[in-house]
């Protein structure tokens, strides 16, 4: 039951990992799910009680029936690894949808879909709610960080095209996956009418939005930062934009027009191997 | 001695002559201008709102990233953020206005004349029943002192601010600061109506990869129910030291901290970081302080404002 | 530039002439006198331990309840019991001479001549490395004023007791303060060695039903996970205050919090309430530092100290 | 694998309701199985986490095959609670075995056991390990506070004689567990060769020294205070004695000769129904 209309305790239904470092998980969250809209994510609490005190935020990746759904995450820290011990049949608490989700391509677009690293999970979702089947690159430092392999074959069911590269060539073609999409951008007949959609690392997306908007491509991107609320009240979520101040991601993003956001502030994230990036 | 009570026990309290239907307000910065809750928490069930910190023009506030996680609470150095006083008046307050519930504007400045301007603007605004002085936001910096931990400082501007206005005032007081009663008096003496305590504690964090700060503002201000013991002993030592009355704040989760405050000394209590761990804090707070009450045999929440007895 | 390692990273420092195997020390008051600890560390691998605070007679300390759990830490008011100087010179330090381990004697006095009666006994005695003025007890007043809140009574102490001893001297400071690096000014200006920060903070915490504080003492010392951001911040802004080395200390539990000490300006840190939570906590600690150098590729625990850079 | 004499890794091989709102805890660690002599403690991390961030202390009812210990606990409060969510086969940190435990009888005297409240377990562990049988009394309020079946039965098997009364006379005779002593202690031709020893609320401890002090009959009680670090360090455990001054229940107890503990001192403790008494 919840108690109002984003906060609700959900069910765990399933749990497990998902290959290559990631863990799936299926939160039954009836209201929840009927309402979401593929780029937007929960606010999950990781424990009951207040180590830590707050919740952390996730792409939903998939609804299933209308009745759950799927988050993927990695363990990269103190939130994610009590996360992992969470069984089938717990309740956990979260809040959600949340955000502004991507904006919907017209219906003669051609969707382009880039997930870098862990960026895939908010993609999933789109690519299933698509009118009209997109390209897919996916795009990772090596084999190890790609997407799972189950997430990988339900993007090839939803997709025109799956294009897999890895930075190191132990998967897919070797190379970033910026280079792909430009060599297809640049052979396709149809470049007029993409509209690209990346979420993974922000250099990623730097690179992305860089591409895309030499080619007048229209470009969206789904931003992270570190939040608090979550409900666009504290303020913590800020990224710079060109225009001069701050966004909240939470609130008006995640999703972003990529022309708006000021790529040159140096932001800190973790990454998941527990070392920190510039 | 307690009244033996037959209706539900009565949370309202009298907050320097505001009626608060119960004694839960939001803390400033926590809670937004209250719309983002609205999906959330009914406002008419809270005592009040107070409402971020507003200045005489817009403010884009720090770079991120502007918070860290600690032990049982958060830094923050959002650099006070806010659209400015007109777009508060014209965008935010017509929105709370539609609840009953109090709205206490809580506000700031960098120089005594811009806390003078935004009181002014305010003066005389329907929907507005008090004004909260931020003098305590570790970021700000206001003339080369930082007014919250400057005794005389603080008194000016207050007195200042005094003399601007006929609303209530309640001046939020800093943490940081070796006697809390000297501030608490120096408030009291400017006319304050009412003090608002605790602010966040100075504090911060270093990421030992990048062996920087966690903070791009490099400090920040720590909330949460860390802080609780040192918020409750602050209302505690500045309700012996002034008859004007207090909003206590600073780590409540529950009721039970809500009323570890009320019986240091606090009329009213604010909820913060709260909101982030459970955005219906504010709405338990108030149901769990009646169900106290009632389950105590109390008939009114009134009874217990400072009633902690020492051993 | 790091260096290359081939061996073990190499974990000793200098503190104000005391060399210490590695920089990890027990925390006055959370370590008793070293033999408590006889089953669960083994002090030849600690840096070194700071025992409980001892005076010139014999302190009963405070009445029961003297502790409280609180979010993430708690609150003590113990009262500094202890057995009086002579007694730990008979009694407790022998234990301690038996291992490679540097011994800090936290003294501590309710007047100005109590603290150099005390440093004075302890003058000469072998096996002692240095000791660590407790000016900072929440709980202790002296002759009208708490000497950690009042930066003249602090400098004429530490003035006085730096005539009285030859043995290194360390400030150890109240957090209770506005401005930390008055206090860590005046100290060096003493001639103190070296800093020792921070001392509880000032909590207090209050039964709802019996409507009375938690502890008979009324108020506590606050330490723990808690308060750790509030240290951090401390140690870092007195290390840019003084050039003597500093001993950073609250909330430590695991090596990543240490290095955040280290990298603020530390030289060493102390261990406190962790000991509860994990008895092995100080060797714990010693352990995961020497594994995050060795992991970054870094030769000496020395390159880290003061090295957090602004953002 | 014990990391130190005290501080031991356990496994929860039994955890289970055991009536009267009592739950039963058995650990498996065989170390300090073997080392516990009853009237001693252990200090048990409830939660892996830092909320709560301190160790609680539990009386060891009973050593299983020298390689289990068991605890009787209640639920009063957040530490407990999340205590009694703790599944089989889930590892708990512990320290122990603390604190000094009971005095042993001479050969020939005659163990008398009181025990109220919660305060039965040690004494469980006590019956089982004296060489002469002991008589036992356990009393409480009422009913619904007296010790769990299971416990009573215990006791029977290796005590003398059980009397049981409770406040209210809901169980056993009705009356206070004083009562019940005097009347046997007044009664008995063995006086002289009694020992006393207690455990359970301050007040009714205080009343049985009392008791046993009238009468010149040795009493031992065992203590309770809240506590941080077990070990004799923190002096948070501090108690009142008439010579003046304190003495740590960790360390110099918790079991004390009743005649050394000043009983004035005023001290306040949670009592299981969340309330507090003074
Ligand atoms: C809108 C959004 C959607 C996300 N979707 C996913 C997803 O689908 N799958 C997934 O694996 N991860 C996702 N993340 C990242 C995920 O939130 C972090 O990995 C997670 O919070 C780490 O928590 P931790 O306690 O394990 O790490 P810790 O490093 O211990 O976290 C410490 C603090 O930093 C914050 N934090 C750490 N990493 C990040 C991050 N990358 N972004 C924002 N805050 C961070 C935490 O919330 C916490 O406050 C998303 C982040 C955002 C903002
Ligand atoms: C030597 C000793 C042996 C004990 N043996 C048993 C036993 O066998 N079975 C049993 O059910 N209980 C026993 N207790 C009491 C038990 O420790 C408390 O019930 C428990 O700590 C309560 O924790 P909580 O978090 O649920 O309660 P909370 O009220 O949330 O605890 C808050 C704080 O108070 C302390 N505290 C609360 N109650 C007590 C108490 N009665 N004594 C000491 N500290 C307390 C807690 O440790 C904690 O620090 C014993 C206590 C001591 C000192
Ligand atoms: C994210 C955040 C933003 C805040 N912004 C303001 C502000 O604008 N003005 C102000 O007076 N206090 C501000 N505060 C302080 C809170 O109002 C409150 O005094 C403090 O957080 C202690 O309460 P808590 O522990 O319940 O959060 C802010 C606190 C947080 C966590
Ligand atoms: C139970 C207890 C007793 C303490 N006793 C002393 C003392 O005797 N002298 C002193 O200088 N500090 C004393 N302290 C303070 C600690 O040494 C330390 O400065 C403080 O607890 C912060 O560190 P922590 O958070 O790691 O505990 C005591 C702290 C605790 C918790
Ligand atoms: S997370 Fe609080 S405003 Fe976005
Ligand atoms: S619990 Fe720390 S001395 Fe007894």
């Amino acid at each position: 039951m919840p108690r109002s209309k984003v906060l609700h305790q959900a069910t765990v239904t399933a749990h497990e990992a998902a290959g290559r470092g990631f863990r799936r998980l299926v939160l039954r969250a009836p209201e929840l799910a009927s309402d979401a809209r593929p780029g937007q994510f929960v606010m999950l609490r990781v424990s009951a009680s207040i180590d830590p005190i707050l919740a952390r935020p996730f792409g939903i990746s998939a609804v299933i029936r209308r009745q759950a759904i799927e988050l993927y995450y990695r363990v990269v820290g103190k939130g994610t690894a009590l996360l992992s011990t969470v069984e089938r049949g717990a309740m956990l608490s979260l809040q959600g949808p949340l955000g502004n989700g991507f904006p919907e391509p017209d219906r003669d677009a051609l969707p382009i879909l880039v997930a870098g690293g862990s960026g895939f999970p908010p993609l999933l979702f789109f690519a299933a709610r698509l009118a009209s089947k997109p390209v897919v690159f996916l795009g990772a430092r090596n084999k190890d960080c790609l997407v799972p392999a189950t997430a990988i074959k339900c993007c090839r069911s939803h997709a025109r095209k799956v294009y897999i590269t890895t930075d190191d060539g132990s998967a897919g073609k070797a190379g970033f996956v910026t280079d792909a999409l430009t060599a297809f951008l640049d052979g396709s007949r149809e470049r007029d009418r993409a509209v690209i959609y990346s979420c993974g690392p922000r250099a990623m997306m730097a690179a992305v939005s860089k591409v895309a908007a030499d080619r007048n491509v229209p470009s969206y991107v789904s931003m992270e930062e570190r939040m608090a609320c979550g409900l666009g009240v504290c303020m913590g979520c800020s990224v710079a934009v060109k225009a001069g101040g701050y966004k909240r991601v939470c609130k008006e993003g995640p999703v972003f027009d990529a022309r708006v956001i000021d790529w040159s502030e140096h932001v800190v994230l973790p990454v998941p191997n527990g070392k920190q990036v510039k | 001695m307690p009244i033996k009570i037959k209706t539900q026990p009565d949370l309202s309290v009298s907050l320097a002559g505001i009626r608060l239907k119960n004694p839960v307000l939001t803390a400033s910065g926590t809670f937004g201008y209250g719309e983002e809750f609205k999906d959330v928490v009914d406002l008419n069930r809270l005592g009040g709102v107070i409402v971020k910190g507003v200045s005489l023009k817009a403010i884009k506030g720090n770079p991120p990233p502007r918070i860290w996680e600690t032990p049982a609470g958060m830094l923050n150095a959002i650099g006070l953020e806010n659209p400015g006083v007109d777009v508060f008046l014209s965008d935010k307050l017509p929105y709370l206005r539609r609840f009953d519930t109090a709205v206490l504007v809580n506000i700031f400045g960098y120089s005594l004349e811009d806390y003078v301007a935004v009181a002014e603007r305010l003066e005389g605004v329907p929907g507005i029943a008090g004004l909260e002085v931020n003098i305590s936001c570790p970021n700000v910096k206001a003339g080369g002192i930082v007014f919250g931990t400057n005794v005389k400082a603080s008194f000016s501007l207050l007195s200042a601010l005094r003399k601007a206005t006929k609303l209530p005032l309640f001046a939020k007081l800093s943490p940081n600061v070796t006697d809390i009663t000297e501030f608490a008096r120096a408030a009291e003496d400017a006319g304050c109506d009412g003090l608002s305590l605790i602010n966040t504690l100075l504090g911060m964090a270093i990421d030992v990869r990048c062996r920087k700060p966690r903070l791009a503002n490099c400090t920040g201000g720590l909330s949460g129910p860390a802080i609780r013991p040192v918020a409750v002993r602050m209302v505690w030592q500045a309700a012996r030291a002034v008859s004007i009355p207090i909003i206590g704040m600073g780590g409540i989760l529950t009721a039970e901290d809500a009323l570890e405050f009320i019986l240091a000394g606090a009329t009213a209590v604010a909820v913060g970081t709260a909101n982030f761990v459970n955005p219906h804090a504010t709405e338990d707070v108030a149901e769990g302080i009646s169900a106290f009450l009632a389950e105590e045999h109390i008939g009114s929440v009134r009874e217990l404002i400072g009633q902690a007895r020492i051993p």
